[in-house]
């Protein structure tokens, strides 16, 4: 657990602010282990995850609760070696089919978790601990060949629980409202496993909606997710997280969902999407071309509401 | 008689499950509509955990397809870590929860993994998510699912979400702390367990199924409640409840 | 852990404000184990701890990471049987006479902690788990006949740890900066184990600067300490952590420890302390009476800064 | 010769100690001085972490006397939970702690809890704080303490603090993941580790003071450096800016 990885350009409030392609190409190198989908249904980094299938990664680890439909579109360009995750599909419309043919046919290594074990997996590397103690799981299928869950007593009462081995990810790719220059982040709606994935991984790939002076971000230190000097990359990425929503900025596009759920079904069909939705657009910029203007109308938010002020002063 | 489908009773039927002022952890499709259905009648004060990091005690402003959607964030009682959620239901803060499946058994075990085993695999299914903590932490959990005899075996392949294992006494030598589920709403009727057995006991038959229609798609020996019922139908007002939370019927229809 | 104890009362969201004093009496029964000082310097419960000490409650056990002069307070006056923290003194002028004097004769049993052993003891119960490894005072006195500190070995890797044993307090006391009847609560500001305390513990009690309508608890979710279903009792308590300082309220008046390291160096003067600082004010009004408006003037706020906004829309 | 008290002497040598960029867990007092120096000298670049849930880059607007007072929150780069902090910590991602105390030995172990040991308190301090945890789990750490007899002894009453216990190995045997003290820093000079014996080598002594004079403060045998040299005092500048963070004297006299 002891990591000593920090260059010094991580610690330096300089500029981190790169090319997502090129942030994904320093970043993510074959082989790495990946977390994402850290928000659950909000916020996945489907932009970030799009580039890594365009520069065919090969040999990834992936590691997350849910990714909603992330993971089996990855799995399904074949970058995919291993997944450590609770659940992979498509929230709304069941199963991810790539996910099923991948494992159906032995192709992909799978390390079953639930939400519970992998949130604590994460937050184990995240405070630095080899492994956490929980209560779930116990008795179920989770057990059965898994290196990561082990059955323990507590010491003190002698209680079962069950030890969750500690997942520090070579990568978290997260996607964030707003980030200045050096990676400080500001996130707000639900959390998820964010902050942990990010405080367990070596390193950490931020896209954001928008790119702001740091002045910004400390005007409420609260609302930081991580700070830059754990940030290895950030990326200027509007519409980053779509179809996912994203709190403050736009509602999930359903249908995108509902599309891949047919896009999906064969491998042939597969490949179709992914030469449409994430070859052909050689960049985010063009993704959103092809989404199109009256497509992302729907999906801004009509309905504002800001919060009560706070005085951070002295 | 009002217009109804299956779906519509299983969600009227779920939302029966929720008494006022508990802490429900939520999931999607079907328990989403039960919660909200209860919330806007008999359980008015019930509060609503999700795992992805938020507490409600108020209704989202606008139908949401899934617990991320953002009307759920608006006007939230918390936002929050998936850690502090699930601290909620490991220290036995959360009454009830809600969970669906792919197979169930007798004693309530529930497999959304691999059809077929991990050893043979068949079919493989997206996974746990919560719902192994759900069924493993909550004080009492409930399955919905559809019945068919493919479905209601008398072992499943593979425990994903931990019912009642083997029988009594399993969920204690196990290690869980507490729960096991109360009841199975299914598409035909409702089954609930015996206390000295913790095997399924048909409860409530829903309008129009007969004890023979279950037992044709349950794959162990039926057993009967002493008061066995029938499960009275949604209301109107309910049915227009519903239509409120999910007036495109993506969920209601996705189970006809 | 298993814990079966919310009342009706607490769940629904009807009102949950009364009186400090009532909220003391009511959740402070002799014998409690007490939650308090958990924002470290920042927001310490002052006014329900002088409530305490008013109120003659006996046998208490303080549990808190550092307290700055409140534990202090508390064990002068006689309350308190048995502290679990890491740190008891004056943060500004080193010790805590009176607790001192309390350990030397005998008279408190103390369980020494560490901040990191305390905070993760804390997100034990919070978490519901019975114990938290951690890698710190390994080799230190701190596990010299400790009923909650063991070694342990890494269930995975075999790597020496210590085990945390869970601590539940039977109350938590916080002092925020706006509630509402219900109990939920914003708090801005350093953290400290707040959230996790007040998860851990069997009630809540908490002191407001401001009661606010349960529309501005909503208006920013992500500033909730804690929800309202948590929660036992919310008392109006305007300068409630004085002298402790309140982000976007009042700084920290430090003249009231210096003059407290005076009023504390023997039992005598402590007294004399106490009778005109605690026991005469009979309420907090009474005591900001007695503190004076001139000396409060001085300690709001001069220099404001306000957030840059947010929306929670959709 | 600029006009100095020992303990602007220690602040100036707490600030060289820091190197630009490290990720710095800040202690109150004398440590906090030392690192407000550093940061608007040589390591602008330098990071505070304060474990009440405190981060900043930035200089607090106005002087402090704690980690908790307002200016230090105003304008953070991140305000979080102490586990937070604690985590930065244990995982290994602080470079450097400062920690003070009543009773050090020649391997550095430090006691701010027991006088007299557990067991025969003769005076109870108020204890470990963090300090433990910055001993514990920090990269390295730096002891400021004032340079008595009674505090420089064979062996501390009490370990709150650990250094290298008992010698060379002791803190891989208990289980400490890292770290080490890397200098003492006193009223007279400076001592660092031999990474050999894991014992105290006096590395400098402070302007005005000799050999003797820190042996006759010592408790133990000195070793001297074989490059012993000569502590550089406090610039004028360095004063100056001592002078901004304590305007009233109130950390750098108390040491007087």
């Amino acid at each position: 657990m002891c990591r000593g990885f920090f260059t010094s350009v991580e610690r330096m409030s300089t500029s981190k602010l790169i090319s997502l392609s090129e942030a994904i190409g320093r970043f993510v190198p074959d082989g790495s282990s990946v977390a994402a989908g850290l928000g659950l249904e909000a916020s996945i980094p489907f932009a970030a995850g799009h580039e890594i299938m365009r520069q065919r990664k090969r040999g990834l680890g992936l590691i997350g609760p849910i990714s909603d439909m992330l993971f089996d579109q990855m799995i399904g360009a074949g970058c995919v070696h291993r997944v450590q995750a609770a659940w992979v599909g498509n929230v709304i419309t069941g199963s991810g089919y790539n996910f099923r043919r991948a494992v159906e046919s032995g192709a992909l290594r799978v390390e079953d978790h639930s939400n519970l074990t992998i949130a604590m997996a994460l937050k184990a590397a995240a405070m630095g601990v080899s492994f956490m103690p929980v209560r779930t799981a116990l008795g179920s299928g989770l057990f059965v060949a898994h290196p990561g869950l082990k059955p323990i007593a507590c010491p003190f009462t002698g209680t079962p629980l069950a030890a969750v081995a500690a997942i520090a990810p070579d990568v978290a790719l997260i996607h964030v409202q707003r980030a200045d220059e050096s990676g400080s982040a500001h996130v707000w709606g639900n959390l998820g496993v964010m902050r942990d994935a990010c405080l367990a991984a070596r390193h950490v790939v931020i896209t954001a909606e928008e790119i702001v002076p740091a002045a910004v971000i400390v005007s409420d230190p609260n609302r930081v997710i991580i700070p830059g000097f754990r940030v290895s990359a950030v990326c200027h990425v509007p519409w980053g997280a779509h179809p996912a929503p994203v709190a403050g900025c736009y509602n999930r596009d359903h249908r995108a969902f509902i599309e891949y759920r047919n896009a999906s079904r064969t491998p042939e069909a597969f490949v179709r999407w992914q030469e449409r939705w994430v070859d052909t657009p050689k960049s985010r910029d063009d993704y959103l071309r092809l989404l199109g203007a009256e497509r992302m109308s729907e999906l801004v938010l009509r309905n504002h509401l800001f919060p009560a002020p706070v005085d951070y002063g002295y | 008689m009002t217009d109804y489908i299956p779906s519509h009773l299983m969600v009227v039927a779920a939302a029966r499950e929720i008494a006022d002022g508990e802490i429900v952890f939520v999931g999607m499709r079907l328990p989403l509509l039960g919660f909200l259905l209860a919330k806007s009648t008999h359980a008015p004060h019930a509060v609503g955990v999700y795992e992805l990091g938020v507490v409600r005690d108020d209704m989202a402003p606008a139908p949401i397809l899934t617990m991320g959607d953002l009307p759920n964030l608006y006007r939230a009682l918390w936002l929050a870590d998936t850690a502090d959620m699930m601290g909620l239901l490991q220290s036995g803060s959360v009454d009830v929860s809600f969970i669906g499946g792919a197979q169930v058994d007798r004693f309530g075990n529930l497999n959304t993994s691999y059809i077929g085993g991990v050893e043979n695999v068949q079919t493989r299914l997206p996974g746990s998510g919560g719902a192994c903590d759900l069924a493993s932490l909550a004080r009492r959990h409930i399955i919905i699912m559809a019945h068919e005899r493919r479905r209601f075996l008398p072992r499943v392949d593979y425990i994903t979400s931990p019912g009642y294992g083997d029988g009594p006494g399993w969920r204690e030598r196990v290690g869980l702390p507490r729960g096991g589920p109360s009841a199975i709403i299914t598409t035909l009727g409702i089954f609930r367990f015996d206390p000295g057995t913790s095997e399924t006991v048909l409860s409530s038959l829903h309008p129009g199924v007969t004890v023979e229609d279950v037992q044709a798609h349950t794959g162990w020996p039926l057993r009967l409640a002493q008061d066995l019922v029938r499960t009275p139908p949604p209301t109107a007002r309910e049915l227009a409840m519903i239509a409120r939370f999910d007036p495109s019927g993506y969920w209601t229809r996705a189970n006809e």
